[in-house]
């Protein structure tokens, strides 16, 4: 069991449990290009998540489901390794990961240059190393940077942030433990040039107010991880 | 996969963004809704629910079991859903495979954290035994918008449901199937589902409105306004005002919905 | 439990456990048309069983095991409901559901013209929404209605009902708890004009002239049966 | 999917519809028979079975289990049947299909509804411990009529069948493996299928025949005559004077093949 | 459970559980073509092993995996009846059955001469019937025959044997006890005109002194089989 | 399947037969090879191997579980293996292929029957509770030589293993998470591969190497030199002579790796 100590006298700004203020990211670190085989790759470290993407593609097809005759076709596949959470994970899809995999394609494909390859297939695969809390979102970050990395013609660089209600307070990116237990998790991923929404998720209780608070702090988020996420590509190929 | 005709896809987005809509609705109404519950005799709660074509029939059946080991002492609601092949012609048998899933995890993220079942109330021994809820959405027809017809029925099935009455005598568990108790509901909560063709905002899409719809927006909301779910789908971004707005409208047509509950 | 008291004072016609004749059959309601996307359907209530049928095609099949060279091929799909039993059913087909669709559809497909549609496929889905003995007669009185409302040429339309044998008495149609009380149970389908048996199984025990007896029965409670099937016919498209 | 040429079809049907058959039996005639008992050590009971080509071997284990909620009292019998990919070449390999799952809830209907095996002497501790006997099918060669064949081997293998000797002592089962005994066999019962080809009824089809059948009738019938199982295939109809008349020619050939038993 | 009771008198060359010498063999059996519909079978007794193989092919495949361009495919699935073990096996493949599946085809391919059927497929399915002990090498002995019976041409025909380390000794050919209490497990396919090794597997530990010396010894129960492989067919075909 | 063209497969052939290699190495060379533990702090070891290219994680988790009936004092390892399809372009999502198995099997031999843990003191209560070890390798990139990527990683994930303290206390087990005590480790084992090409062995094939190797043979050997499994591979054979020389140069080889253990 997990015990945490939480001290009385940690008020406002840095009232939750790790320190972190309400608008405050958890440590981020991201790099592109880390595979040899895959197209495109990106390693993510956020918190204690740790997550790696591998994209293929554009490439043929000989899979009837996986064609459409305007434009390439997304797959993508959310998948926990079997000791990336505390009791090992059973391998192999769940209806979780299914969920995951889906709304992370949808929030994805708004910014993929789709049309350019009529028939074609891109797999973006989503390794969750270790998991600790927020791993769509981190999955989504990272899978952008892969997606570049592979060549991917894009408008913009997808990123994605949760912000949530833990305590009462509307806080921005929440760790494992405030996800288990705060009141509400705000999945969000936005197109940072347009601050346009490609993914929107809500889990847990918000009153409207609470709501518009919530999603303007994880666009803010987002806008922050965004750096990071050029950062990387930088790095790997210069300015 | 339906290729939608470009020229269908364009008469209706020009319909739609004169704010007029192919059977002549208002952009925030909802088609004819029908909802009958006790359907099925042999559930222990169920619900037949009709929005325009759309066809469904929740049945609700209880169990006792282990609760989770992070929650030992709160009951389990567990919701699954089957897009039948006779729903569509292009449903095919097999498991679930990912609208099913999301259909059936939305449904289920709306009614759980709602917290409209007291699921406490449903633990017999702590981290021993506790009542767990069948939920299952078995989709008959499928005319668009699934998401608030799911809700709907499983609504008004878990509020049909009666559950055999237990109780601990000398450290022996006696479920009494002569007593039925109906389950302990707090406030309820439904969903109302967008879709974004064209310009506009519609709710509740037809199945020729969601053929083409660009995205999607489902919001699950208590009777005192709580946003309790939320899901976006579709290929298209929204902006934050389509989604306030959307959330503004859910607060009206939610209060709407819930005259059909019984 | 579910304990039922029968009279010692019931004799004679009158002595079964719901009080019917041994010729009585169930209260039987059949609609056809019922369903939006399906070519064709029909709803049946047979007693305390509760059945849809949704019929597609005939229609073109990518998949070359649904081929035929000369004729249309029927899939056939009976599939129990997971709340139509007192205990939840798991989703999806067990050994059971995949006999009754293999004697369901060989029941079905001598009266349809299949020679008409070569290379095609019919899609027949049965759902028992609620069981209460005699599903698979149930479902093939249904699935006949459907076919014929979704156009499809047939021949004659083929019906089913039970006999078997209770507490030493050969009767028509058996409820559940007959059927589970019983000594045999004996599952026919006909097609009606000609009396031909286009399905016969039989479970349990029964000597050479109860047997014959029993099929007597069952093909007379067909014959009344398919009365009610071409009322429905008529209730929907007139005389 | 065995397409078969016109010509031999009709010369087959010719000949049946002359009284004749390709291998110049009579239409009720069975192939050569031959069953052998005790074929594999480590099964508890086995037998292999022929008619004609068609090989089946087939083996029993039992193993202590949990009675069905229903019938507390008395022991299972798991009857299931694998068409091997070695047995034909149109056999894949892969789960039951259905033609494999029909073949071995028959053979299963034959053998519990004939009340061979007296299961309430496989009941240990009411609602509790049972024994379950598993019978497996294992189907080599297909030749035609594996009915007939799966039946007949199944009831020689649990003729054949030796169970430990399982005894309670002091609420604790004791299973002594050093003394085994046989099944509590009452009545048996075997299987006799027809086709319908031409005009006719046949008894035993071969692989040539089934690969033309117009229907096919199954009849299990225990010694005393009674009718314990009867499945119908194929997709033509059958008049009640054809089902009939097979019943009567079972009743005569079902002691033929009880003859071939141990 | 079975007691063995060895007598500690047993010395030297006779000192197995089976009072068999280090380097003999249990008795063996073999029988070629005895199914109907399969293009070659064969029948196979080791000690209590029973095995029954069946070839198909070379064929033509529908299934893209099971193509090749310039040579045809070999399918081998290696099977355990559930009746053939002491405890009942559920039917279907496990990770046992994969993985000998695999090493089987690879022990026989070097002798088939494949390049004659471009896109083809040969099928090879080995059936354990009863298993003893050495069950992956009685089948490979057993398809050898089983391939030669269908006509197919090849090389050579391999055979299999395993020797092993039993009571510090090294000792051909384990019985199913010796094989679970043993040291060591080496099962060894050769073509017996070049003696090259065309299977080889260890499990347990062997320093490569005894690893040298049980090679040979499994080589040369290979030869010693080889002759009753040869012997199968002539009995069937004449010399 | 990947088709080699012919002239790929011809020039790097007489490259190793005139005993160099695409990328210059020795034949009996190893490609640079790097190994961190503790990579997954929520597994209980973890270890990320590259040898090349090729990058595995693998990954222990503890559970307490029964032993098998036939070794009711020692605990349980269970590997497996995930060829992920991110780490090749021709791996495709699914249920893992004789491929994947043929690696976790391998592995799993490897460890077990060189006895490096020391599984009679994973035994909690005989016959009822053990310790079982699951060790999940995940394949990440695939540039060849799995085999030995994976020994070596899942050997140092072992070693890098802590599990909770598990003690009886009047009948109960206590499992104290607060005390983490390492793996009970004997002697070590690790694996050399070799790739037959032309009319060499090479030690540790490349992807470009492996796709051309007509076999394959996989040594596991402990720190004394015993050899604890080994597998051929590939459809083409080997001369004694041959696998004794391999022998011989993984005696040495073992040795350069155990350095890489931490």
């Amino acid at each position: 069991m997990i015990i945490i100590i939480t001290e009385d006298t940690n008020l406002g700004a840095k009232s939750r449990e790790d320190g972190r203020a309400f608008d405050e990211l958890r440590p981020l670190k991201i790099e592109a290009g880390v595979l040899e085989r895959a197209d495109g790759s990106a390693y993510l470290e956020f918190g204690g998540n740790k997550i790696l993407v591998a994209v293929y593609g554009p490439k043929e097809s000989h899979i009837r489901r996986f064609q459409r005759p305007d434009r390439a076709y997304i797959r993508c596949r959310y998948n926990m390794a079997p000791f990336s959470v505390d009791d090992r994970k059973r391998p192999g899809p769940d209806r979780r990961s299914m969920e995951i995999s889906k709304v992370t394609a949808e929030a994805l494909q708004p910014s993929i240059l789709l049309e350019k390859y009529p028939r074609a297939l891109i797999d973006i695969f989503i390794e969750v190393l270790e998991a600790e809390g927020g791993t769509r979102c981190a999955g989504i970050t990272a899978a952008s940077v892969a997606l570049a990395d592979a060549g991917i013609p894009m408008k913009d660089m997808v990123v994605a942030c949760a912000s949530g209600k833990v305590n009462d307070q509307i806080v921005l990116d929440l760790s494992e433990v405030e996800d288990k237990e705060g009141q509400a998790d705000l999945p969000v991923a936005i197109m940072p040039r347009s601050g346009e929404i490609t993914l929107l998720q809500s889990d847990g209780s918000l009153n409207a107010g609470e709501f518009e608070k919530a999603v303007d702090l994880a666009v803010e988020g987002c806008q922050a991880i965004s750096k990071v996420q050029q950062d990387a590509l930088k790095k790997r190929y210069g300015e | 996969m339906n290729v939608v005709p470009e020229i269908t896809r364009k008469s209706i987005t020009d319909l739609i963004n004169n704010l007029e809509r192919p059977d002549s609705r208002a952009l925030d109404e909802y088609r004819e809704i029908s909802l009958e519950t006790g359907v099925i005799s042999k559930a222990e709660g169920s619900a037949r629910v009709k929005i325009g074509s759309s066809q469904i029939i929740v049945g609700t059946k209880s169990q006792l079991g282990s609760p989770f080991p992070d929650t030992p002492n709160v009951g389990v609601i567990m919701t699954n859903s089957e897009l039948l092949p006779m729903a569509a012609p292009e449903f095919e048998p097999g498991p679930p495979d990912e609208k099913s899933v999301e259909l059936a995890r939305v449904t289920d993220r709306c009614i759980r954290e709602s917290q409209m079942v007291d699921l406490e109330k449903l633990c017999l021994v702590e981290g021993k035994k506790v009542w767990m809820i069948f939920i299952d959405l078995h989709i008959l027809d499928y005319d668009g918008n699934l998401m608030d017809a799911a809700v709907l029925g499983a609504v008004a099935a878990l509020l049909n449901t009666r559950i055999p009455k237990a109780t601990m005598v000398d450290d022996e568990i006696v479920i009494d199937y002569e007593n039925k108790e109906p389950l302990p509901i707090r406030e309820k909560a439904l969903m109302c589902t967008f879709a974004k063709i064209g310009e506009q905002m519609v709710l509740d899409p037809s199945l020729a409105e969601e053929e083409i719809l660009s995205a999607r927006l489902s919001i699950g909301m208590t009777e005192s306004g709580n946003i309790c779910a939320l899901q976006k789908g579709g290929a298209t971004p929204l902006t934050k005002e389509e989604i306030m707005n959307a959330v503004k409208i859910t607060e009206e047509k939610t209060k709407e919905l819930m005259e059909y509950l019984p």
